[in-house]
């Protein structure tokens, strides 16, 4: 495929004058300014103060959640730590002589999870990957530190951000997955 | 004052001048800082931006209603820049010729504080003989044109010295740049000067209080001024030398810290004092058309310097507001706008002016 | 003493030198030029210093016409130079010995 | 004891003269950009001594058409051609003792017709006010016609010059 050149129109007298941009620039730029100082309606919002409302399915920093009965949902299958990219999560299993999962329906929970947030990419497979749905994306976007040291969160500091997931019981929204699926629509053919 | 009237006439002069002096020093110097902030600002401000609004002082809060206003004005903001820049790390590349690397900044400098030693910034303050100008020359315009001329080395050692390739561009189209629109500068304020008859600038607001404003008998002579004065100051639309997104930052690529700041200063003073120049010619210096014999007062003397003071942030809202009307100019246009149109314009417009004197004065 | 002409011909003859001795003993063209430029100037100094000592304006006019030819020649002198380096690849004279480009 | 002038005189003229053996003979550096920014500051000392014998125009005009634009462009062409060989090459001892001994002789004749001319010290008490009004006055009238010829010659040097650094010489 050729290059098609465009003949441009040539500029009249009265625009090679530069007046006409110069009016136009006036114009827009005075468009702006009446709005934003005169109205005092500028586009962007004043941080600390006023906050971005974020929207569904924002991916933001991953946290542990804890059941509604107040119980660490993780189990330390370390799934997450397999899939994660940049390998962020780092998980200590708790061992043979580990202390047991404080909920009935599990054997185990991690000694240790770390995730480090210098790291993460906030993909959201470690999500997608928990069998236990332990680990969630939430919308926290603005995470800030003075030392890397403070950017890798443990267990306990992820556990408290990520705060009880109310509402989720395990597997309850698999069974009407399931059940949804019984039922095939019948396609009139 | 009479403490003052038994010292000789010279001592008298010397310690008026070095008065003088060191309040315009430090009054740009201020005025540069708060040119800055009013960049800040406006260009928010057209962009729909806030601008600088948070930086307080801790006597801020002890303010009861206007210190809220200041800070949302940026008010303390200039304080802060000038901190930053002095406690920057001051970084000299390892390629860089070091001497003129160093020099550079203080070149640049230097030159656009020099040009306001002629400019009459008010009448007379106290009693007649006290001047508003640090040196009455008779060849004031003169003077100022071979100094402005001198700020191009300042740019141009920057490019040299940083021995790479960017600010080398940016050195040298600045070099070609400002010889080009001295000429057309040169040429404009020549119509100025045949109306007035003199070249001293005091002359020329003596001259524009009696018969009106210059920039109505000379206006083709403004408009050539004005654009020269964009491209003498490395302003957009004319600001080749440093142009961020063709040169990354032009002659400055290479600076950090207070010899970057330093360059910053330079350029604000230079417009600073093309607006101070453009006052003078052009706007009545300190005289307002029902305000023009020389005070008799104190009160009249301060009056005259906040009248010049006023007319002056005018144009430096006009420099700063042009900078987001128009896009950057090419290269070969620029030259073509200097060459091609202005200086057969300023040219033409210096015959026109001598076939109406010379017809006036049959 | 009290500045006289005399010492005003007297720091025009030293500048004059200076600039001889940069046309006779320095090899880059460009250097040989700005030893011109220096004479060119001690001259103008001379002329200034005679003009004000023979209250007279004639020698300033002589400065003034000097400065324009001087402007007009470093342009043209500079262009051969630029031409020069263009055909030979060096400003020095040492390497600029055939009488043909 | 010798009053302000005075002292302004031996300054400026000290520094013109160490400034020009700066640009000529700089022991430290070879960089023809050194020698141009000496050559500037030669200049505007220069300026300083015009403004000492009042010729004040002369020294607006020595500023702004020598130290503006005519070094501006000699640093324009250094940049251009990037001179850097030439930096490191040194003085021959051959050429230097030569031209030590030529400038010597000159400079001996001179200072002495110098001295025999004017004795030291001496010189008419009415002295000339190099001001703008009367300098363009003889400009204009007395010295018309070379002031017209003047502008031939910088048209042609225009011409010159764009023509001798266009690329082609046809």
């Amino acid at each position: 495929m050729s290059t098609k050149i465009v003949d441009r129109k040539p500029l009249s007298f009265f625009e090679n004058s530069y007046l006409p941009t110069l009016v136009s620039g006036l114009k827009v730029t005075w468009k702006h300014f009446k709005k934003s100082a005169i109205q005092g309606k500028p586009l962007t919002m004043e941080y600390p103060e006023q906050k971005w409302v974020v929207p569904q399915g924002y991916r933001g920093a991953p946290y542990l959640v804890k059941d509604q009965d107040n119980n660490t949902k993780c189990v330390s299958c370390q799934l997450c730590e397999f899939v994660c990219p940049p390998k962020a999560i780092r998980i200590t299993p708790p061992g043979p002589n580990g202390a047991p999962a404080d909920r009935k329906n599990a054997e185990k929970s991690p000694a240790e999870f770390e995730i480090n947030m210098l790291r993460c990419i906030f993909c959201g497979l470690c999500q997608e990957v928990c069998p236990e749905e332990a680990i969630f994306l939430q919308k926290d976007y603005s995470l800030t530190g003075e030392s890397r040291e403070e950017m890798v969160y443990g267990k306990a500091r992820l556990l408290q951000l990520g705060g009880i997931h109310g509402g989720i019981q395990k597997w309850k929204h698999k069974l009407e997955e399931a059940k949804e699926q019984e039922v095939f629509p019948v396609h009139a053919e | 004052m009479n403490v003052f009237d038994y010292l000789e006439p010279t001592t008298q002069f010397v310690i008026f001048s070095a008065v003088k002096i060191a309040l315009v020093f430090g009054v740009t110097m201020t005025f540069v800082a708060y040119a800055v902030l009013a960049e800040r600002k406006i260009s928010a401000w057209i962009q729909d931006r806030v601008g600088p609004n948070r930086t307080a002082p801790p006597i801020a809060k002890y303010l009861p209603v206007i210190g809220p206003i200041l800070v949302r004005l940026g008010m303390f903001q200039p304080m802060a820049d000038g901190l930053k820049f002095l406690l920057k790390e001051d970084f000299t590349p390892a390629y860089v010729r070091k001497i003129y690397f160093w020099l550079a900044p203080a070149i640049a400098v230097i030159p656009a504080f020099l040009t306001l030693a002629v400019i009459p910034f008010g009448s007379t303050l106290g009693n007649p003989e006290n001047k508003m100008v640090i040196a009455d020359l008779n060849v004031g315009i003169l003077y100022t044109f071979g100094v402005v001329s001198l700020g191009v080395y300042g740019i141009v050692l920057a490019g040299y010295a940083s021995n790479s390739k960017y600010p080398f561009l940016g050195g040298i189209r600045s070099s070609a740049q400002m010889i080009s629109y001295e000429i057309a500068m040169g040429m404009s304020v020549v119509a100025v000067f045949m109306v007035v008859g003199d070249l001293n600038l005091g002359a020329v607001i003596q001259y524009q209080a009696k018969y009106g404003w210059m920039v109505f008998h000379q206006p083709l002579a403004f408009v050539i001024f004005l654009i020269s004065a964009f491209a003498e100051t490395n302003r957009l639309p004319f600001d080749l030398p440093e142009s961020e997104s063709e040169l990354v930052g032009g002659y400055h690529t290479e600076y950090s810290s207070m010899k970057f700041a330093l360059f910053f200063l330079g350029e604000y003073a230079a417009m600073i004092s093309a607006s101070a120049m453009m006052v003078t010619l052009f706007f009545g210096g300190w005289t307002l058309p029902f305000i023009s014999e020389p005070a008799s007062s104190l009160l009249g003397g301060l009056l005259h310097i906040a009248i010049f003071i006023g007319k002056l942030s005018v144009l430096m809202v006009v420099f700063i507001w042009v900078r987001w009307m128009l896009p950057r100019f090419r290269y070969d246009q620029l030259m073509d706008l200097g060459w091609r149109r202005f200086i057969p314009l300023a040219l033409g417009n210096i015959l026109a002016t001598a076939i109406v004197l010379a017809f006036i004065s049959i | 003493m009290h500045a006289s002409l005399n010492h005003y011909l007297v720091v025009s003859v030293l500048l004059f030198s200076l600039g001889l001795f940069g046309v006779l003993a320095r090899r880059n063209l460009l250097i040989i030029y700005m030893g011109l430029e220096l004479m060119l100037n001690a001259a103008n100094l001379a002329l200034v210093a005679f003009s004000r000592y023979n209250a007279n304006l004639n020698g300033q006019v002589m400065v003034f016409f000097t400065i324009t030819v001087a402007a007009a020649e470093v342009s043209v002198g500079l262009a051969l130079i630029v031409a020069l380096y263009r055909k030979r690849q060096t400003a020095h004279v040492e390497d600029l010995t055939s009488l043909k480009l | 004891m010798p009053d302000i002038t005075d002292l302004l005189f031996y300054g400026f003229a000290g520094l013109a003269l160490l400034f020009g053996f700066l640009c000529v003979a700089n022991p430290i550096s070879r960089s023809p950009v050194t020698s141009a920014m000496f050559l500037v500051l030669t200049i505007v000392s220069l300026a300083g001594l015009f403004i000492l014998l009042h010729a004040f125009f002369l020294a607006a005009i020595q500023v702004l058409v020598y130290a503006g634009a005519v070094m501006v462009l000699f640093l324009f062409v250094i940049m251009l051609l990037e001179l850097k060989e030439e930096e490191r090459r040194k003085f021959r001892k051959f050429t230097v003792g030569a031209g030590v001994i030529a400038v010597a002789v000159i400079a001996g004749l001179l200072l002495q017709a110098v001295f025999k001319a004017v004795p030291f010290g001496t010189g008419p008490t009415v002295l000339a006010e190099g001001l703008t009004q009367p300098l363009g006055r003889i400009l204009f009238t007395q010295y018309l016609l070379p002031f017209e010829l003047l502008s031939l010659l910088l048209l042609v040097a225009m011409v010159g010059a764009i023509l001798l650094t266009k690329k082609e010489l046809k």
